[in-house]
């Protein structure tokens, strides 16, 4: 009933798409922002790492091994006496990495995946879910081992390793969305238009199922950080001296009773980047949301 | 997070506390009352039949339930009487009389015989068997060519009954170590009559061993047994030497999670611990009366290195990685001073042997023989690759040697972890350059390390082949007199081994348990071998452990 | 809504043997075999070995074999446990699992139910964030994590509940089912907030309120049956997922289980036990999403309808 | 004294744009025994008003400003939420316009129905269940003991609109305030509810708020007409009085907006355009049983230039005619011929062409917009996939479109939730134009919008079908409508035609008894007359 009243106090404001008007939304949500920022924060510090980490990321030093913070180690020191706040900040640069691309990857075969066969239907349908359900039930572990033992180790792998479990769910939630938007008369419209179904896919489904699709992806990235470790633990993945937020949160989960310090600053840290991410993904769903901003 | 997390749990806990849902009585309270142990034993069993297992859990439970001729005193580690109540070597020392226990019995009630015995032995050697262990009773004539399908007959096998009470065995060679074999499952005897009533004896698949069928013959007789949770066993009150068993049961844990077997000994829940999580090495040293048990072990940890492969095939370069690891510091600071540095494959002191010591920690000389090999502080380097099997300590112990090798010689090795069977592979394909590596004696002698390095030895793995050696350890050492002689001759062989450096002994293995004060008759030993006979439960208060 | 029922697990059929196939090759593909160990095997040892499991036959007889003795419900005998049959470690581990798969999908459904209702109640409050912020926590605290901690506190330092076992010490039950329940209460607190909010902004629920039903009639009368459905619908595939991914939990509270089989048979190259776990696992999943699908038409009128009809 | 007695009530919104007065210094009586009608646009408070008065409106953002509301003798206003529950589904009942939305698919009927009984007068379940059939049978529902226990989906709209209305009424309240209650209905379902609302008022003398739109729905039952304007009440008086008498120009332009007259038939003699011979579109419903024949052997012809109008009630297949003529449903049997062309032959490039040659204009113009495309993107994408602008002209293109269907340019960038219904109309018909289609059906493209926007639309279709050169199917529910806006007309029935004509003829001599019925559901009929 306020729809007529808005229209009219609204002046006319340029913008181009969906993305640049969003951008505008995302803008005036605070918590948002800070999501965005703080997730900012921690991509250039992982890019910049080699030249602002206190210290060698492998320098040892034996004897001064597990202290606790102190003044020349803010964060303290792991078992080999390495610098912990050098540790996190390298580990970022593996973890960010691997929590964007994997979670990318996912998201690009998923998203596809899903919406074909919710556009398509019928028989592909059957047939391309049926193959999701195929995948969601072969064994893991052996999945891992025989990835590492026929391309080798190295961190690509591990991004198409980890992308590839984590499709299914994001085609399944997308195959959802996109049947219940194909039913609606906007879609139609598009047909009559003469929209190949590509396109009608593309600009009409896709947009418009990215909510759901988005808080999931918020919620995947640090799963995938942790997937990631364990991965890393079977072989896969990193290897020492290299490390990630996942590895050194597992570790420090080992002698969380003897030094604390371990476990808690990679693990705020990685909390840290998730409520940035769910605050950003939150925001971004908004701002996509271009109904929900009327009122 | 902890904070939080506990406040959301809260109510339900009180909730529980309410039901009466407290831990109660802990374990180690009830056991000392009635007599029983509980025992922390690393993992599920693959099973109790002594012939087709292989492992270390299953030989704690294995050598509660049966009993092989001898018996190893955990004090001494020498042989006493077990199924075997004597026996007389010949002039020779190759043919070995024993005398059976007057009083032998299974836990049915029939007496175990030296008949049990030789039908036992062929079973175990039987080519269709399967057992992976065959090969402990190698020494004894025709044994290897029967289990290898060589010869068909058992009959030609060197070990008969003469009647009842006495069993011939007829050896190859003289064997000093060879009544040490004696106490290894895979010599054991198992009951006849139990393992045909369930099906063929070469059949691995039978249900002889489960409760109610299980017939054994030694200190303990199976009284349950549930998969993944508890194995329980109770005084067998056939055994010869019933009298002088003080424990009424034992009751074995899978506990394959070190952090959760160390917080069940915390709160009373085990008597003894199979193993203690590094880090908590000094909390539990910090104890007065500390229940931490931790001695030297029979076991070397080292690496291997592909001497097929360059840059390894120069044994400069194997010696300057080897002078260049700070094995005192590595023992001190990641493994928390419990280990001894190792600097030859054979550990000190096995029954009196003392490997040579050719070098240490030498940063100038590493160097300089890294120089000679032609890279000078590192230049040119090809870089080399480390693999160890998934594990927490592998994985400190092959990253602190990573840094070391860069800060002395300037080289780069990379890591890589790989899961166990992929490992195995990869060290018996000789996919590798280094590799890690440990070797758990199975019965004291040198020879059970030297002879790994044989050329084509199966668990040679680095390549390494020299004719000289192979004669001494395969021809000179058995053929010498006396032990000082063979002795002399292993070091002599030990002494070519390490200066061409096929391997880099890291350290030695000790074997470490949280033993709760009131566990006596189990004392340390190198071979960690727990004779439950020999245990009892003093009654003592409990005691909480504090860790800080 | 027999025909329905019928007609998905026909479609299951393929689905399993497919992963039936996949999984036999994969196994045998992946490096290392059953009788790898670190003491070198003895050639004639080890050809003793594979005749015993058929793994002399050629790998299409050995796969026909497999199918003839899954035909008649054999699974076969474990290579890691020899003298066990895989139908029998299954049989062993299932009770506990299901058992503390059950109780982490009470926990889940209860406290992330709660937590999502009251959550959704107050949208944009404190009673919406602080709910909220706890499950998501929940979401990315690794349960290796979470079960050592949880032990901590109750067990160790509060020595309130037991820090091990499975029915034998009352209360040893709580703390595994609470860490194995954890996450998926959080899904569910996410799941049940998105959905009582979609649900509460109905016309039907102004309907209720015109009535002039007290609120909390209007929730729990009106609400929460809409509200939860997309719950329902999740509980399938995640008490499928508790089976097969109470792997720690299990090994922290020595947990005699299943899931415990299922990875160490994947670290053991236990072949029979790896299709065996996976088979059953497979057949699971199915079942429960079929379960859930008949639960959330059985909540959904018009659903229960379509699928009578069809 | 009046049973409600609403005075100077005002009540505003707080929104991000500041706070927005909704209700603004309203007063009115409303006496037992009589049908007071609020009649206003949407938007123009009338809602907003009784939601206010039960406390149904969310606050914040919602906030009662001012005024009293009397409601035998107690303001309705001070009272306390837990008083005002008391007397709402007791003494106060509602009814709301969506029966599809308004009851919980998630419970039967009967369950709903005794809710109301068994919370407040804290009767047995088993005689609240007396009551409930009882009071079924008397809204008209047939055979009320077999479908209590059913659930909503199972009804069809013009049922639950009795249910609501049964379920309102179960406790016997003395004030019903029903909100658009036949808005979201057929014509002929629309005509029966109205009878149904007055008749049930009569035999109780209760006093009844009938909310709406359309100045015709309450032309023939209203004792008391309120009429607001931006939430102003503008006039008030009894039917006669403003139905006779009206003063103020807002209720005048009301009454223009009813759609009244025939479109005059045009004598030129054209070409046909479209011509469909036997079509049969049937949904499979599953194995082994008959499919349904939503469309059963229709033939017709639509001549250039020509608006011929498709009537019938929901479910006559209408609007699958539409949708099979531009192949958005699978054609089962026979041919449409496009200029000549068997459209259901067509495949790729060849369908694509055709489909720049007919175009759709939907009903819901909620949904058959892309929520996330703006206009201009939503305009543009036509335009560029047709070649008719290149990427440099197309903005021109957007900007022409819009002028011609009456949209301020200034609204370029705006998004479809930003409009009214009126306007997403206009956007969706500037969409349906962008590929300048020579045929344009038009399912119902006015139904779900306020008359007056109604008669804004139909007047910008005549006048860009005379400027397009369109030819048009125009579907509809209304005859009215339909007669206002076509030179042709098809009556359609369960699938099949039953009657043809022009308005004129079908309005004067109908034929069928089908066609007499749908005449007589026209709302004020009495009016236009």
């Amino acid at each position: 009933m306020t729809t007529d009243a808005h229209s009219e106090v609204l002046t006319a404001e340029q913008g181009t798409s969906l993305w640049k008007d969003a951008w505008r939304r995302l803008r005036k949500n605070r918590l948002a922002l800070f999501g965005l920022w703080v997730l900012l924060l921690f991509v250039i510090i992982a890019l910049l790492t080699p030249w602002l980490a206190p210290y060698a990321h492998d320098a040892q030093n034996l004897d001064m091994g597990a202290t606790p913070p102190s003044a020349a180690h803010w964060l303290g020191t792991d078992i080999f006496g390495r610098d912990l706040l050098t540790q996190i900040m390298y580990g970022g640069r593996i973890s960010l990495a691997v929590g964007f691309v994997a979670t990318a990857v996912a998201l690009v075969i998923g998203v596809t995946w899903g919406a074909v066969a919710g556009y398509v239907g019928g028989r592909v349908d059957a047939v391309m879910m049926r193959l999701v359900d195929i995948l969601y039930a072969l064994p893991f572990m052996i999945f891992i081992v025989l990835l590492m033992v026929v391309f080798g180790r190295n961190l690509l792998l591990l991004f198409l390793a980890i992308g590839a479990v984590e499709w299914l769910t994001m085609a399944r939630i997308m195959r959802g969305q996109v049947q219940s938007l194909r039913q609606q008369e906007f879609v139609e419209a598009a047909i009559s238009l003469g929209l190949s179904p590509a396109t009608i896919v593309r600009r009409h489904l896709v947009p418009n199922a990215l909510g759901p699709i988005i808080v999931y992806t918020t919620l995947t990235i640090p799963s995938v950080m942790l997937l990631e470790a364990f991965l890393s633990f079977l072989g896969l993945g990193v290897q020492p001296p290299a490390t990630s937020w996942g590895l050194l949160i597992s570790y420090g989960a080992e002698t969380m009773e003897e030094y604390p310090w371990l476990l808690i600053f990679p693990g705020a840290a990685l909390t840290l980047t998730l409520f940035a991410l769910n605050f950003l993904g939150d925001g971004l769903r908004d701002a996509l949301d271009v109904r929900g901003s009327g009122d | 997070m902890l904070l939080r997390a506990s406040r959301l749990l809260l109510p339900l806990a009180i909730l529980a506390s309410l039901l009466g849902c407290s831990a109660g009585e802990s374990n180690v309270a009830q056991g000392n009352r009635d007599g029983i142990l509980h025992f922390g034993n690393g993992s599920e069993p693959q099973g109790l039949d002594p012939h087709v297992v292989t492992g270390v859990p299953e030989s704690k439970l294995i050598d509660a339930l049966f009993e092989g001729l001898t018996r190893k005193n955990p004090w001494t580690l020498e042989p006493e009487p077990g199924a075997a109540a004597s026996w007389e070597f010949s002039e020779d020392r190759r043919v070995i009389t024993f005398h059976m226990q007057p009083e032998g019995r299974w836990s049915n009630g029939e007496p175990v015989t030296a008949y049990d015995f030789v039908w036992s032995w062929r079973r175990a050697l039987d080519p269709a068997m399967g057992n992976l262990y065959a090969y402990m009773l190698y020494p004894v004539l025709n044994a290897e060519a029967y289990a290898t399908g060589k010869i068909d007959d058992p009959e030609l096998l060197g070990v008969r009954a003469l009647d009842d009470m006495t069993l011939e065995v007829t050896l190859n060679e003289p064997t000093p170590y060879f009544l040490q074999l004696l106490d290894h499952y895979s010599s054991f005897a198992v009951p006849r009559a139990t393992v045909e009533k369930f099906g063929e004896a070469t059949d691995r698949f039978t249900r002889w061993t489960r409760v109610g069928n299980i017939v054994s013959n030694g200190p303990f007789q199976l009284r349950e047994w549930h998969l993944n949770r508890r194995i329980v066993v109770e005084k067998n009150p056939h055994y010869w030497d019933a009298d002088a068993v003080r424990l009424n049961g034992v009751v074995f844990y899978p506990t394959e999670n070190l952090v959760s077997e160390e917080r069940m000994f915390r709160v009373n829940q085990l008597h003894v611990t199979n193993d203690v999580p590094l880090s908590k090495f000094p909390a539990y040293r910090k104890l007065d009366d500390s229940p931490f048990i931790e001695a030297p072990y029979l076991g070397t940890y080292f690496f291997l290195l592909n001497t097929k492969r360059p840059p390894l095939d120069d044994v400069r370069v194997r010696r300057a990685l080897s002078l260049a690891v700070d094995r005192e510091s590595l023992t001190r600071n990641v493994l928390y001073g419990s280990n001894e540095p190792a600097y030859a494959i054979t550990p000190p002191g096995t029954l009196g042997y003392q490997p040579p010591r050719l070098f240490s920690f030498d940063p100038e000389q590493a160097r300089q023989l890294l120089a000679e090999a032609g890279y000078p502080d590192g230049e040119g380097w090809p870089g080399l690759e480390l693999i160890y099997n998934t594990s927490e300590s592998h994985r400190k112990i092959a990253v602190a040697l990573q840094q070391m090798w860069k800060d002395v010689l300037n080289i780069s090795v990379t890591l890589a972890n790989q899961e166990w069977k992929v490992y195995l592979d990869s060290v018996s394909e000789m996919d590798f350059q280094i590799a890690r590596r440990g070797w758990i004696g199975d019965y004291v002698d040198p020879n059970n390390f030297l002879d790994l390095y044989i050329t084509g030895g199966g668990n040679n793995n680095t390549g390494f082949a020299d004719p000289v050696y192979d004669e001494m350890i395969l021809r000179q050492a058995p053929q010498a007199a006396t032990q000082e002689e063979r002795f002399a001759i292993f070091h002599e062989a030990e002494t070519r081994l390490m200066e061409q450096m096929p391997i880099i002994p890291i350290y030695t293995y000790s074997s470490k348990h949280l033993v709760h004060p009131s566990v006596k008759g189990m004392p340390p030993n190198l071979m960690d071998f727990v004779n439950m006979k020999y245990i009892y439960l003093e009654d003592v208060p409990l005691t909480e452990f504090e860790l800080e | 809504m027999w025909r329905f029922i019928g007609g998905r697990l026909l479609q299951a059929i393929p689905v399993i043997l497919a992963v039936i196939t996949v999984t036999f090759f994969l196994v045998r593909v992946a490096p290392g075999g059953p009788f790898d160990s670190e003491k070198a095997v003895i050639p004639e040892v080890k050809a003793a070995l594979e005749a015993q499991y058929r793994l002399d036959l050629p790998l299409g007889q050995q796969y026909l074999a497999y199918l003839r003795d899954l035909a008649a419900g054999e699974l076969g005998p474990s290579f890691k446990y020899p003298g066990r049959s895989v139908n029998e470690l299954i049989a062993a581990g299932l009770p506990a699992t299901a058992e503390l798969g059950a109780y982490a999908l009470l926990v889940a459904v209860l406290l992330g139910g709660l937590a999502g209702v009251i959550a959704s109640l107050k949208p944009n409050s404190a009673q919406d964030y602080i709910p909220m912020s706890v499950a998501m926590i929940g979401i990315c605290m690794p349960t290796f994590l979470l079960g050592p901690l949880l032990v901590l506190v109750f067990g160790i330092h509060l020595e309130w509940l037991p820090v091990s076992g499975w029915g034998d010490i009352p209360g040893d039950k709580l703390l595994p089912s609470l860490t194995l329940g954890a996450a998926y209460a959080a899904y569910i607190a996410r799941l049940g907030r998105a959905g009582m909010l979609e649900v509460m902004s109905q016309d039907y629920i102004r309907t209720a309120r015109a009535k002039g039903l007290p609120e909390w009639q209007v929730v729990t009368r009106h609400a929460l049956r809409g509200g939860l459905i997309p719950v329902v619908a999740f509980l399938g595939p995640a008490f499928a997922g508790l089976l097969a991914g109470s792997f720690v939990v299990e090994t922290i509270f020595q947990i005699p289980g299943l899931g415990r089989f299922y990875v160490q048979a994947a670290f053991n190259r236990d072949y029979t036990m790896i299709l065996g776990t996976t088979v059953f696992l497979s057949t699971l999943i199915v079942l429960f999403n079929l379960l859930s699908d008949i639960l959330a038409a059985w909540l959904n009128p018009r659903l229960r309808a379509q699928y009578g009809e069809a | 004294m009046a049973l409600l007695s609403v005075r100077d009530l005002q009540v505003d919104f707080t929104t991000r744009n500041g706070r927005v007065t909704a209700v603004n210094r309203i007063s009115f009586d409303v006496e037992s025994g009589k049908i007071t009608a609020i009649i206003g646009e949407s938007g123009s408070g009338k809602s907003v008003c009784c939601y206010s008065l039960l406390g149904l409106l969310p606050t914040p953002p919602a906030s009662v400003e001012h005024g009293t509301a009397h409601f035998e003798g107690r303001d309705l206003l001070a009272m306390s939420e837990a008083q005002l529950r008391e007397i709402r589904g007791r003494d106060i009942a509602m009814i709301f316009q969506d029966p599809m939305t308004c009851l919980n698919p998630y419970m039967t009927i009967g369950e709903q129905l005794i809710e109301p009984l068994v919370y407040h007068r804290k009767v047995s379940k088993a005689a609240a269940r007396e009551r409930a059939l009882e009071l079924l049978g008397e809204v008209g529902l047939r055979d009320p003991a077999a479908t209590i226990d059913q659930y909503p989906h199972q009804f069809s709209g013009g049922m639950r609109q009795r249910v609501m209305i049964a379920m309102a009424l179960i406790n016997e309240p003395k004030l019903l305030i029903a909100d658009e209650p036949t808005t979201a209905l057929d014509v002929t379902i629309q005509a029966q509810i109205l009878a149904l609302v007055a008749e049930l008022q009569r035999k109780r003398n209760i006093g009844v708020i009938f909310i709406s739109h359309d100045l015709s729905v309450v032309a023939d039952i209203a004792d008391e007409i309120v009429v607001m304007e931006k939430g102003h009440l503008v006039e008030r008086g009894d039917r006669a009085a403003i139905f006779e008498r009206a003063e103020h120009p807002y209720t005048r332009k009301l009454l223009d907006a009813i759609p009244a007259g025939s479109k005059a038939p045009s004598s030129e003699v054209r070409d046909d355009l479209i011509t469909v011979n036997h079509l049969c579109t049937w949904f499979g419903q599953g194995r082994g049983r008959e499919p349904l024949r939503a469309v059963d052997d229709v033939s017709f012809t639509i001549q250039r230039g020509e608006v011929l109008g498709l009537v019938g009630e929901s479910g006559s297949g209408k609007s699958t005619i539409g949708r099979s003529l531009l192949r958005l449903v699978p054609v089962t049997s026979g041919e449409v011929l496009f200029d000549g062309t068997d459209v259901t032959a067509l495949e790729g490039v060849a369908l694509k062409q055709m489909r720049r040659r007919m175009q759709m204009i939907f009903q819901d113009p909620y949904a058959s917009l892309n929520p996330r495309m703006s206009v201009y993107d939503t305009l543009a994408e036509p335009l560029l996939l047709h070649g008719i602008e290149s990427r440099k002209t197309v903005e021109q293109g957007v900007l022409k479109l819009m002028d011609d269907v009456g949209l301020a340019r200034a609204f370029v960038r705006k998004y479809p939730h930003e409009f009214s219904g009126g306007q997403r109309q206009r956007i969706a018909i500037g969409r349906a134009l962008a590929t300048r289609p020579e045929f344009v059906v038009a399912d119902e493209p006015v139904s779900a919008l306020d008359v007056t926007i109604q008669a804004q639309i139909l007047e910008l279709m005549l006048e860009l079908g005379r400027e397009y050169g369109l030819t048009m199917l125009f579907v509809s529910h209304d005859l009215a409508v339909v007669r206002h806006i076509a030179d042709r007309i098809l009556v359609l029935f369960k699938g099949k035609v039953v009657e043809q004509g022009t308005g004129e003829t079908l309005f004067e001599r109908p034929q069928q008894e089908y066609t007499r019925q749908l005449l007589q559901s026209i709302p004020g009929r009495a009016l236009l007359a």
